[in-house]
């Protein structure tokens, strides 16, 4: 780990400049001509892929790529650099961003094609290559953060894009809102690095972290444990955890590709690589922080994945399969094994990615039809979306050759082998917990399958095949949901080796073992066949027996309410009582209070003035009567 | 630049707007169309001027150089004692700097007034003259002078140009700020009178730097701070304070209201900084704690409201209170983090608010109408005006890159370490920023479009020129701010230092065996602990 | 001596009263009159005497008739008897009061006065204290007499001044 | 009894009594009359001050008051008259222009 060699160089700066131009040329031209826009936000994104590429060929395995542009700002001995680092760990993040990226941009090309906002469209999505691609070259905590909340940002332009529909803007701001708390969780934890380490620079944090432990210092592990709590809620914002991951479903109010890049591949992902990034704050905290971490985790996969059973929207069924993956992510990420985690972002970005489009393929073909009841049939109006969605949900199941399930069986494995002892000890429940949520994925997989593509068309549009800019990136997609299980099972552990702790790749089952293993997603398939299939009244049945479950799955556990009326509402009703009542009532009555009073007083004192010479007498006398009067009695 | 050595500098900067107030009335014409043509190319030309006197300045400044300079000073009032004393260091000539760089866009904003076009321009200039001169002043006297002749211009546009109530807003707005100052007036002549007494020389002197030398005792001290608080924070304004700030922006007009966010605001919090704590160093840790709660409550305060207004310039002056409010913590934090931070928080403030209430007034020029109701969807309509005031909505609500991050960052880490459960207050502020400005941009912006305002025509040339300047320093400062921060951090740091050697001087005369926080800087080992660089009393929060 | 000083006091008394209360102001003024010659006779018993005779010249015989003069020009007929309001009775009383609060301290010897015997108070010694002492004094009073004239001549007259109750 | 005290007593009482005049009557001829009772009044006592002090000074004091009250006369009494030329009467209820 200490034998880095810092290079510097300007790939990193590079990279992310490609979609930065981009986006300006996008919007710049693009007014002209809509079309053009398209181009040349495909041909950025294709660039800042081929420009990783170059950087990561020549990568050793411990070598650090460095762009130290300026010094952003410092006071005393705090300071703060725009220092872009490429290594391993990044070049991988940064792979999946510009390549997946890439195919989107082109699917993007198409799906937008008869929308008068493309230029608007393609430039927020350039900058959020831009801004991601920040993120993960990130030198320090700051310009990780920069990247973090420019995803935020971008992420609320896209996701309400139709701004014309207020509620497709309410979710944009929601999403962005949610972000912003975890956001402050982020900034809570670089004040307290700045405090206890007086730096937020990767490699400087690793360095004095070393020192600490060398030293046995009592203190470290209590103050890292709180950096890494405050770090984990800002992965929980973005990251859509449990407790702030309302905004994601919502965020399906974007058009699919957004939903695509930015809530299904890489922008959810950030949470996971701030783990991986930051491990040595992870490593060196309590085991409690770890156990919350996975406990967490697991919670959200399962509770995602029984609400993602319910749901009739497919986009809204993927965003919570989504949701219920990042659990799974989180569960290797707070179990230390930091590699496993980003196998599964890489796994899940090809075939989640890959389910999105397709979804988006189908939506487009049923002219914005997202109601899985409206479809059906599918199979033959649209052949290649649907052996690649097919492909996809059997890689999402977690079934033998497929990515998915090296990834979820190496997040189990991890499990048991991690680090930090409570997790160890309660990995049972753990590993029951995942595994009974695998088995729900498989299932609701499976339905949307068969609603979507099997049965008879229920909808009343024609759909038609997706023109070629659509499929492809659908086929390349599904290949490497297919490949990259097996690929990146050992290739990867050993290409992070240098970057990761504990990045050694388990021993592979054989063949028929792994399939033994993954009974669990074939069981699941099973069940969503012949439930929606041959036994299709079955469904109903259930539905009418157990109405309240129904309802309360469909109803999202009504997080969202209990959201709304325990800390919208009230906080809406504080501030409009704080106006009118503090401040107009109090404040502001004090003010004009005491400005009547000087006018009452006035009034009082006119009253005096009768004109009457008498009155006057009166008062000049009484004045030296008294005065008189106190002398003498003095 | 030895032509130039002898040439009064200072003076010239200050005293260029009033000469072109009076040039403006000089020259006959009134309110003729090109006589209001004509006096409009005046006020720009004298604003423009005061602006290249005030970059000559930057270049002759040179931030390490301690103590102030372009130092010009002659006897005045010799009975009283009171000089003519003018000089600047690096937090006064930044916001010199920001003066000047509003004022000639708040001329070219004035399109928009019609009558009595050369009155409202002269008022300009003579309150751009008061803001300059209290930015220069180092003679108490001469400081009070111009801080209470900043009112006057400010109440005739206020009263005068202004909306409806103006009437009754312009009378709070200088009650409010009068009263203060009044209080503040009477501890200048007794701080005055105390260096006096004590120096034993034979005349009184309102010098800072003689006033320095004065011993007070603590109870003094705690009086006197709170009188000089009570005028600051009524300017700020800190949160029980600030309500003049609401009425007082949604009547001003256009750019009355760009000029009070801008500039006016900062005097308050630089009155502090530069009066305040050097003269009281230990009235001012005793308070410390208590203004800090407040600008925190502000902060929250300040944002929620904001999220429920129904007025946009209402809402951006809650949300200027809110923001003033991270100023105020970063100022009472002490460290020289977070008091770089906050000055730099100032010159954002200016820059990013100027803007927004540029763009209101934008709107308010076509619709007459400042209700969030009365807007909706418009971003169909003006997509370039859209894309700007989302911009400036971004500057507003922190977010990286622009320059209101830098800012509140370095208040935030800075303060964290002498207030830390207030600064994780101060950080729901942050989420509450993005609320309320965000709930403001979809309300009028998004959604479909209102009916009443389909004829809505897109940004002029005029309105573009004047908000390009601010944009680019939106993103210049957002990006390449360490110019500005090694700009005002010496000054920051040699008046820190100041107060805690003043303090120590103060705490010796009251000769109290008060356990003095150690000093000297724990080994920067792990835990690194650094106390606030203001002497702290034991119950900081 | 005392016996006189009585006399003196209760006609003095009584004048001042019914200068007050006398329905007419004919009957008030010439109240008036009998008490400033009361008073004059106190000058005198207090060897007083050119104070008592400029008393009478001046003041009863110049300032009084002017008076009377003005009454008669004016035809002031007595008040209907109209009592004026309240208050200021009431106030009228109350500081009577406080003024009799002073006869208290005078009535048990407080100021510690005896009765010395002061010089005669002849023509020549005030002549010549007002020659000497006080003659700027005596300037100023000429002045302040011709400046009264002045100011009698120019409300007197009848064409300068607009009426106004006529407009 | 010290005759001084009896005159000092009874120029007090005539004072209050003028006072009580000026105040409680509406004819301002007859208040002018009442304060020239008062201002007798305190002749009456300066006189009597002087004589129990010992010097003239006393006296040449009530010399100057007669001057003043013979000004006073003079002015007061053309007012009066102008007062009557505009309000027709004499009362000083009819003049209250003054009334704010």
């Amino acid at each position: 780990m200490d034998t880095r060699q810092v290079i510097t160089s300007l790939d990193p700066a590079l990279i992310p400049l490609a979609p930065l131009v981009g986006a300006a040329a996008a919007y710049g031209l693009g007014r002209k001509n809509r079309v053009f826009s398209g181009v040349i936000a495909t041909f950025a994104a294709i660039v800042a892929f081929a420009l990783t590429l170059k950087g990561v060929f020549d990568l050793a395995p411990s070598a650090i790529k460095e762009a130290h542009l300026w010094r952003w700002f410092g006071v005393g001995q705090v300071a703060f650099d725009m220092t872009l680092r490429l290594d391993r760990l990044s070049s991988v993040m940064c792979l999946v961003i510009t390549g997946i990226g890439s195919l989107i941009h082109l699917y993007s090309t198409a799906y937008m094609a008869d929308d008068e906002g493309m230029p608007r469209f393609f430039a927020y999505l350039n900058l959020f290559l831009f801004s991601m691609l920040v993120l993960v070259l990130g030198g320090n905590l700051l310009v990780l953060f920069i990247g973090w909340e420019g995803v935020g940002l971008c992420s609320y332009l896209l996701i309400g894009f139709w701004f014309r529909n207020l509620n497709y803007c309410g979710a944009g701001r929601k999403a962005f809102v949610v972000n912003r708390i975890g956001d402050a969780g982020v900034l809570m934890g670089i004040f307290l690095l700045l405090k206890h380490f007086g730096t937020v620079d990767f490699l400087l944090l690793n360095d004095r972290l070393g020192e600490a432990a060398a030293l046995f210092d009592p203190k470290l592990a209590a103050v890292c444990t709180l950096i890494g709590f405050c770090l984990f809620i800002g992965a929980t914002g973005k990251s859509a955890q449990l407790p702030l991951f309302v905004w994601l479903p919502d965020a399906m109010a974007g058009p699919t590709p957004v939903s695509a890049l930015i809530h299904a591949a890489t922008m959810v992902t950030a949470g996971v690589y701030l783990f991986a990034r930051a491990h040595f704050v992870f490593d060196s905290a309590g085991a409690e922080l770890g156990l919350i971490v996975v406990v967490v985790a697991a919670l959200t996969a399962f509770i995602s994945a029984t609400i993602a059973v319910a749901q009739n929207d497919i986009k809204k069924v993927l965003a919570y399969s989504t949701v219920s993956q990042l659990g799974f992510m989180f569960l290797a990420a707070g179990a230390g094994a930091y590699w496993v985690a980003l196998f599964h972002v890489i796994t899940h970005a090809f075939f989640k990615a890959c389910l999105f489009l397709g979804a988006g393929s189908v939506i487009h073909g049923c002219h914005h039809e997202q109601d899985m009841r409206q479809m059906g049939g599918l199979r033959r109006l649209m052949p290649v979306t649907f052996i690649t969605y097919f492909i996809s949900t059997l890689a999402i199941a977690g079934i033998y050759p497929f990515s998915g399930f090296h990834s979820k069986h190496a997040i189990l494995a991890s499990l048991g082998q991690s680090p930090n002892s409570l997790i160890v000890a309660s990995a049972p429940i753990i590993v029951l917990i995942a595994s009974v949520t695998a088995g729900l994925t498989a299932f609701y997989m499976t339905r949307s399958l068969v609603l979507t593509f099997f049965g008879s068309y229920r909808g009343h549009a024609h759909p038609h095949e997706s023109p070629w800019k659509m499929t492809v990136p659908l086929i390349v997609l599904a290949v490497l949901a297919v490949i990259g299980g097996i690929g990146l099972e050992h290739s990867l552990p050993h290409y992070l080796e240098a970057v990761l702790p504990r990045a050694h790749a388990h021993e592979s089952l054989a063949p028929i073992d792994s399939l033994g293993a993954s009974w669990i997603g074939v069981l699941g398939v099973l069940i969503g066949v012949f439930l929606y299939g041959p036994l299709a009244s079955v469904p109903p049945a259930i539905a009418k027996a157990i109405p309240l479950l129904l309802r309360l799955l469909q109803g999202k556990y009504f997080i969202d309410e209990v959201y709304q009326t325990l800390i919208v509402r009230p906080l809406e009703g504080v501030s409009r009582v704080l106006w009118r009542g503090v401040d107009q009532g109090v404040i502001d009555g004090t003010v004009n209070g005491t400005a009547e009073v000087v006018e009452v007083s006035g009034e009082l004192v006119r009253t005096m003035q009768t004109g009457d010479v008498r009155h006057y007498a009166l008062y000049l006398f009484g004045a030296i009567a008294t005065m008189v009067a106190v002398y003498l009695v003095w | 630049m030895a032509l130039l050595d002898g040439f009064p500098l200072l003076s010239a900067l200050v005293w260029l707007p009033l000469l072109g107030a009076i040039v403006l009335y000089a020259i006959p014409g009134g309110d003729s169309p090109e006589g209001q043509l004509r006096s409009r190319g005046l006020a720009l030309g004298f604003t423009v001027m005061t602006l290249i006197l005030s970059l000559l300045a930057l270049s002759r400044f040179s931030s390490n150089q301690p103590g102030y300079q372009l130092v010009e000073s002659f006897r005045w009032i010799e009975a009283l004692g009171v000089r003519y004393e003018l000089g600047i260091d690096g937090v006064s000539l930044a916001l010199i700097l920001l003066t000047t760089i509003l004022m000639p866009l708040i001329v070219l904003s004035s399109h928009s007034i019609h009558e009595s076009v050369r009155g409202y321009l002269a008022c300009m200039l003579v309150l751009e003259t008061a803001m300059l001169g209290t930015l220069v002043a180092l003679d108490l006297f001469l400081f009070y002078l111009f801080w209470e002749f900043m009112l006057a211009p400010m109440y005739l546009i206020i009263g005068i140009w202004g909306g409806k109530r103006r009437v009754y807003a312009s009378m709070k707005f200088v009650l409010y700020t009068a009263v203060g100052s009044v209080l503040m007036f009477v501890a200048i002549l007794y701080t005055s009178w105390m260096a006096y007494d004590q120096a034993g020389v034979q005349l009184p002197s309102f010098l800072l730097g003689d006033l320095l030398h004065a011993r007070f005792t603590l109870q003094e001290q705690i009086w006197l701070f709170a009188a000089f608080a009570l005028a600051m924070c009524i300017k700020i304004p800190l949160f029980p304070l600030h309500t003049w700030l609401p009425d007082a922006h949604v009547e001003a007009p256009t750019g009355g209201s760009v000029v009070l966010a801008g500039v006016l605001l900062k005097m308050g919090l630089y009155g502090l900084f530069r009066f305040g704590y050097p003269l009281f160093p230990d009235g001012a840790a005793v308070f410390a704690p208590y203004l800090a709660a407040l600008a925190v409550i502000g902060i929250i305060y300040g944002a929620c409201i904001a999220w429920v207004q129904l007025d946009i310039k209402k809402l951006v002056a809650y949300s200027s209170v809110s923001h003033l409010g991270y100023c105020v913590l970063g100022l009472v934090a002490g460290t020289s983090l977070s008091v770089t931070g906050s000055t730099v928080q100032m010159i954002n403030h200016g820059i990013s608010t100027g803007a927004l209430f540029l763009l209101v007034g934008v709107l308010y020029d076509r619709t007459h109408t400042r209700l969030i109701a009365d807007y909706g969807g418009i971003a169909a309509k003006v997509p370039v005006f859209a894309t700007l005031f989302l911009l400036f909505t971004l500057s507003s609500i922190a977010l990286p890159l622009t320059n209101g991050f830098v800012g509140e960052f370095m208040i935030l880490s800075g303060s964290y370490e002498t207030y830390p459960m207030l600064t994780f207050f101060a950080l729901a502020g942050v989420v509450l920023g993005a609320v309320y400005m965000l709930t403001l941009y979809m309300k009028t912006m998004y959604g479909e479009v209102n009916p009443a305002r389909e004829g809505l025509t897109d940004i002029r040339l005029i309105e573009a020129v004047t908000l390009a300047p601010l944009l680019i320093l939106v993103f210049w400062l957002g990006l390449f701010p360490q110019p500005l921060v090694d700009l005002i951090e010496p000054s920051v740091v040699r008046s820190l230092q100041i107060t805690k050697e003043r303090s120590h001087v103060l705490r010796e005369s009251e000769l109290t065996r008060e356990a003095l926080i150690p000093e000297d800087m724990a080994p920067r080992g792990v835990l690194m602990q650094k106390q606030s660089e203001y002497p702290s009393r034991p119950m900081s929060l | 001596m005392s016996v006189t000083i009585a006399i003196l006091s209760v006609c003095m008394l009584i004048s001042a009263v019914s200068v007050v209360a006398a329905r007419s102001p004919i009957v008030s003024a010439l109240a008036l009159v009998g008490n400033l010659i009361t008073v004059a006779a106190f000058y005198a018993a207090m060897n007083a005497h050119f104070l008592a005779a400029v008393q009478i010249l001046v003041y009863a015989g110049a300032i009084v008739v002017l008076v009377l003069f003005v009454l008669m020009l004016l035809n002031v007929k007595g008040e209907a008897g109209k009592k004026s309001d309240f208050i200021l009775r009431v106030g009228a009383a109350i500081i009577a009061g406080f003024f009799l609060l002073t006869v208290v301290p005078i009535w048990d010897g407080w100021l510690g006065l005896s009765n010395l015997s002061a010089p005669e108070g002849t023509v020549r010694a005030i002549g010549k204290l007002v020659y000497t002492d006080y003659v700027y004094c005596f300037e100023v009073a000429s002045i302040l007499i011709l400046i009264a004239v002045v100011g009698a001549v120019t409300l007197g007259r009848r064409a300068r001044i607009p009426n106004i109750a006529s407009e | 009894m010290e005759r001084i005290h009896t005159i000092l007593a009874i120029a007090a009482i005539t004072f209050a009594i003028g006072a009580v005049g000026v105040i409680v009557r509406r004819n301002v001829i007859v208040v002018f009359m009442c304060i020239e009772l008062m201002l007798n009044a305190v002749n009456l006592s300066f006189v009597a001050f002087s004589q129990s002090v010992g010097n003239l000074t006393g006296q040449v004091a009530v010399f100057f008051v007669m001057v003043v009250a013979a000004a006073e006369a003079a002015v007061g009494l053309a007012i009066f008259i102008a007062l009557f030329r505009t309000a027709r009467s004499v009362e000083s209820t009819s003049a209250t222009e003054l009334r704010l």
